[in-house]
């Protein structure tokens, strides 16, 4: 991490020293609740106020939305949000519960809504005050995005919305929804808009949220339905009409490739929590007996193993790269690639995982003797939704293929 | 001995698979399945083991469970390729019930001469049995045991036992003076303590079970052996069930895909989602003729038994794991939810692959037999012989 | 071999015997000549020599065609061919140099041809003593086989045939080619019919044919140039307009799917050939050093070995398997899977002894220290050619998932 | 030491990548080297070595051959990452010359200390340089070798040595009374005879070389460490080659793909076409970055180069095969004949593949330093130390 600094720029520079210093006063410490392994597990109204405490002292700190305005809540530095990141995983703080606000909403409000709703919105989103969650997929419209049907009628200057969302996490905790709606039946991109809506405030009086459990037996997304709520239309993001150019912007951010860096904090596991990767399995087959040996000294598991230490290196130096514009043919060929590239090797981390942790595979969770606690095959498990939510593997790959290589689009 | 065109796949086989799927499409579609199995979905939850208990006399009384039996110890003596029918179907229907574990029993039982006929004997009265032959490690080498006996008192402990709660008599492989020994014991029988472990898997059981000097019968004086000739059935039949269920996900799959639409089309309009499909149809029907080529050699040609065995259950493997995870996927957000039927199967799936032994493991095996063990002296040399 | 006759029929039975001892007495011995790998490979007079007139004997013999009318030079048996293959392989004969014409020509000709120009075409087809060879691809139309735009113009009771055909094997010795051609430019399907063209005869007057050179530099395929050559009304086979589904007929029967089997002799190989078989490679690995054993000894270089082993006997099996109408779920399952499987297990066959060999993969076919003299580079390289022939594997893959899985067309 | 963000890699770096890949360019574009090296296409032809050899005084002039060698020999002492650029627009111009093995050799003479000297100055004039460092079985383990010396006297054969009928010099490793040892002899020196190997790949020679009692200048006496301390920086060299090779692949397989027409549309549309290239392109990427990586590491902290340099090559091979076999087979019927570029491309980099160790070796290696080598006693302690 004693490289971070090497290219700072002064106000950078400044920053950083001053994130470092105050990191190691006020980092959290020791967990008081289990963590889940991310945000969107958060199960827990303990685990989400250990969070949310730990985000507002972070955004009051100036560590969270560094780059963003100063009149709608932000700190107005320049390309500050990276370092403070990149401070916080050094630190090993825990991270921040609003993953869905700070990564998607705030660049999506900032671009798009009007100037009051973004005063209004942006500083309790940064502090984590306001869970935010994401209204897009319905079961009719899943990587088929822009055929969502949930509808937004004209009533005065409000909007009265009705229809079904699904996969939405953090629904049961969030106060605010970013939404895409349709407007007009007759058009399939062009009757789309976007908009911010209340849900919290709203529980029993137009919205009901109710848990989807996941395979893995967990809950943590949800179904959200609406059921004649009303809207503000100060409340509607960009013109009428316009909501798919605005779910793009939110689309880009979510894959780690728009021009805000998400403020993100991390590297903080509990003792219990467990994250699936390279050096994790390496350490499950050191303890695994296997023949003679353990299962670190089978050349075939070896071979596999190594296939998945080689790809998450390659992902980092990805991430690298891509900030080193001589060593770039197109300038979204690496972060068009992150999404896809992350979520595959999470899965077949842990499904190598499950190889070489052998019979004990089986076990799970609630098993005293289940390798690392059974959170193996809990991680292969939800690795699908990696691959299947925020666009499939495969819609990850036409993206690709159709704006960098510029293959003909495949519908 | 030559083996038959048609791997000995007679009327009575085809007759028999036919019934099985009957039957199991009646009384445990997956539906009805599901709602016995997967009430509750807590990840923490403590080991269960439902199972539709009500069936198991009528699958006796159909003498599905005899059907592994030789004849002349009072069973059906039906052929390999005909039971490993009906396991296909039991995969398929992915059947909460202790009948693979009976049948296994059964070869090797088979296996052990005149010291094996009390026991058959139980196992066509109807008694379901659970093979404890696991050590701690969950080691796929049958030569290790966790268990010792001394004369016919079994003590320590056996692990990954399947559906140990469901069976009544054990079949339990322990080390002594005497190598390694099959001895046959009853589940309630004193000192004998089973602890459920908790799996992943909602279709199946598995625990551990301890023997605290426990009386056993001892099931002749060449267990070892004996184990060794029948392990090649035991994989073909969990080959079975894993191509069953195998083809349960591939339809399905297709099935959605048929239907559901996105972007204007259904799924499978687009190749990234027909490919894979036809891709798992490829793996299950290799594993399908390889599992029948393979019963059939235990049929008929003993000789090439155990390389084809390896070389099914080694596909059924990859089938599993493949089948499973393009089943989830082709579903997408639907495929991820506890309320999808896709999610049992998946973890069947993946219970099976590391049962008695992955891919990889029978892989390895395979290459000692064609290639020579290079661990062993002189390997090289008999495997080119073998392989010839 | 000992089991191949347990369920034959009487005929069969009496037949089988008759083919062992005929087989007996006249195979042809060890050839005289380098074998190609098959006969698309043919490349000089010599090696067509032998190979014809061991054709010839064989359906002198009543070996070939034994299932197809006696009018049209046939045996005039029920099932008989398949016995007779298995015969030929038991007793390792050469192969047949008229590949195509038996096994595509033949059966088309026999559907859809006039009475008197099978009686006309077909004796000398079987004979061996015309090659055919197959006039589908063009520069335009490769896997996309319907954009055929070679013409065939009318004029009288003849055609006037212009155009382009490419990959067209054994054009080079072939007296008779099968021709799909666009008879009407205004419908793409309905437009074309299927013709059978003198070629030799018509060599230097409206024909020409060309070599074309592989990757791998050999020849053995060619360009064939249609300048004005004029063919008789009754060489149209099938109605006009109906191209389409006689092409149909051809590339079921291409695909091993048709309903008569084609006669396949084979198992004879030269001192000098070589096969990218499963059983090759372990040869190969057994014979190769690796650090203090040899390749052999390699548990990640077994482990590949065996998936390779394993998929060949699977094959295998699925052609036993396809035989048993109680263990399939649908008659075309196992049937379209085998061009698509022989194909890409013969090219990673080849690949994982390229990986075998070491560094000696780099080493072709003129090096005396080549292992296997160079053919797995020769055999590697050459796979390709199986897997974008007659169908490219993503178009084997499009007509399963279509017409076997039920799946929505692609295009 | 640290490693700076941007991988070293400055403007000179990058002056020098792009002014590199303007003079291949220039002066062998594809059609120029098809013309050049696939004149004879009879798969039996002898061996030959075409090659462009009027620009190797100009790339000598340019700098490009003394990039390598250290400021204090003479040389311009270029970081890895620097060199590593030039060489990704060789591999993407597949340009036939010994610019890749005078590199190399220039990295060992580094590693020889005063005793490379000479030979230094020897670069730095112009001579072009082939390795003979591998024995007859092709082995990838520095250790062992076919020649041996006796004083500075060396007898035997050396194996699979690359381009070695361009080159002027050898550097050769040879076995005797002080172990391994380095030694630099002149290709027309009395004693040494060069006999061609008849290759697949069009883009290169290689040969085999005997040593009939041959004076050979000795470079110092630690020739093994020096050897094994730069074999990382090969390595990376290597797969910088790769990486271009299959950028080119990939650039020229999607242009096709983007006009070629089937079924009403560009190849393009179908996603059994565009997810593959995509793929492609994924590698293609994933080698580069870890390239760079391993490069930056050899600059500024030599303790991980080793252990990246083998991640990079592993990824490397891997790209190489598949870019080179999605190629051919994107390019249909035409892909597969002669007179497409794509053949050139291809068959080297199946020549690379095997050159330094391939995708699995680099694997093991690399598995050895993170989990120690379980051949070797108390590995697995030491390899955990490693990785931490």
């Amino acid at each position: 991490m004693s490289d971070s600094g090497k290219r700072d720029s002064a106000e950078q520079a400044e920053f950083r020293s001053y994130c470092r210093d105050w990191l190691a006063d006020h980092h959290p410490g020791e967990p008081t609740v289990r963590l889940p392994q991310s945000p969107l597990e958060i199960m827990t109204r303990d685990q989400l106020d250990y969070l949310q405490a730990w985000q507002k002292a972070a955004y009051d700190a100036g560590l969270v939305g560094c780059d963003y305005p100063v009149e709608v809540g932000g700190g107005g530095r320049k390309d500050c949000q990276r370092v403070a990141n990149e401070e916080m995983q050094a630190a090993r703080t825990p991270f921040f519960p609003n993953v869905i606000g700070l990564g998607m909403a705030a660049p999506t409000v900032l671009h798009h809504a009007r100037d009051d709703v973004k005063r209004e919105l942006l500083p309790r989103l940064f502090s984590g005050e306001d869970i935010w969650c994401q209204g897009f997929s319905e079961p009719g419209a899943g990587s088929d995005l822009a055929s969502v049907q949930t509808f937004a009628e004209p009533k005065g200057d409000r909007w009265v919305i009705n229809g079904h969302k699904v996969w939405t996490s953090l629904a049961h905790f969030a106060e605010w929804m970013i939404i895409l709606l349709r407007t007009d039946k007759s058009h399939k991109y062009e009757g789309l808009s976007y908009f911010v809506v209340p849900i919290r405030a709203a529980l029993g009086k137009g919205v009901s949220v109710r848990p989807l459990i996941k395979m893995t037996g967990e809950t943590g997304f949800n179904e959200v339905i609406f059921d004649g709520l009303e809207v503000d239309d100060r409340y509607r993001l960009d013109e009428l009409g316009k909501g798919w150019q605005v779910a793009m912007t939110t689309l880009l951010h979510e894959r780690g490739a728009g021009e805000l860096q998400a403020p993100r904090a991390g590297g903080l596991k509990s003792r219990e929590s467990h994250s699936a990767t390279a050096r994790s399995l390496l350490e499950l087959a050191r303890k695994t007996p296997r023949g003679a040996g353990t299962a670190a000294d089978d050349p075939v598991l070896r071979d596999r193993m190594m296939q998945q230490v080689i790809r998450e290196e390659a992902l980092k130096e990805n991430q690298r790269r891509a900030r080193v514009p001589a060593l770039l043919d197109h300038p979204m060929r690496l972060p068009l690639q992150n999404k896809l590239l992350a979520s595959e090797l999470g899965q077949d981390t842990a499904r190598v995982a499950l190889e070489v942790a052998g019979a004990a595979a089986t076990l799970y969770m609630a098993d005293e003797h289940a390798p690392d606690r059974g959170q193996w095959p809990l991680a292969y498990m939800n690795s699908f939704g990696m691959t299947i939510a925020a666009g499939t593997s495969e819609v990850q790959r036409n993206i690709l293929g159709e704006r960098v290589l510029g293959l003909a689009k495949s519908k | 001995m030559s083996q038959p065109n048609n791997y000995g796949f007679g009327e009575e086989a085809a007759l028999l698979k036919s019934s099985a799927a009957k039957f199991f499409a009646q009384h445990l579609p997956v539906d009805r399945l599901h709602a016995r199995v997967a009430g509750s979905h807590d990840p923490y939850r403590c080991p269960e083991a439902p199972w539709p208990q009500e069936l198991w006399q009528p699958m006796v009384d159909l003498g599905w469970t005899s059907l592994a039996v030789p004849e002349s110890a009072g069973g059906l003596g039906m052929p390999c390729v005909a039971v490993a029918g009906l396991v296909e179907e039991l995969g398929r229907a992915a059947f909460p019930c202790p009948l693979l574990g009976t049948l296994a029993a059964s070869y090797i039982l088979a296996e052990c001469g005149d010291a094996g006929h009390t026991a058959q004997q139980e196992i066509v009265e109807g008694c379901a049995v659970a093979l404890a032959l696991t050590d701690k490690t969950g080691s796929w080498d049958i030569a290790s045991s966790g268990v010792t006996y001394d004369g016919e008192v079994l003590s320590g402990g056996a692990h990954f036992i399947q559906d140990v709660r469901k069976a009544t008599r054990l079949l339990v492989s322990a080390s002594g003076a005497q190598g390694l020994q099959l001895f046959w014991v009853s589940v309630d029988a004193d000192g004998v303590g089973v602890e459920p472990d908790a799996i992943v898997d909602l279709t199946r059981d598995q625990g551990r079970v301890t023997f605290n000097g426990v009386a056993a019968s001892r099931l002749g004086d060449a267990g070892a052996a004996a184990l060794d000739r029948a392990m090649p059935a035991l994989w073909v039949l969990l080959a079975a069930d894993m191509a069953g269920a195998a083809e349960w996900l591939l339809q399905t799959s297709v099935e959605y895909a048929r239907s559901r639409q996105q972007f204007d089309h259904p799924l499978g309009f687009f190749q990234a989602v027909k490919h894979p499909l036809v891709d798992v149809m490829i793996h299950v029907d290799a594993t399908r003729s390889l599992l029948y080529s393979a019963a059939c050699a235990i049929d008929h040609e003993p000789g090439r038994a155990r390389q084809l065995a390896h070389m099914a259950q080694a596909s059924a493997c990859d089938t599993a794991a493949f089948s499973a995870g393009r089943a989830v996927q082709t579903h997408g957000g639907i495929g991820f939810t506890w309320e999808c039927y896709v999610h049992l199967y998946f973890k069947r799936q993946k219970h099976s692959e590391v049962l008695w032994g992955d891919a990889t493991w029978h892989r390895a095996r395979l290459a000692d037999i064609l290639l020579g063990d290079p661990a062993a002296a002189g390997g090289s040399a008999q495997g080119a012989e073998a392989a010839a």
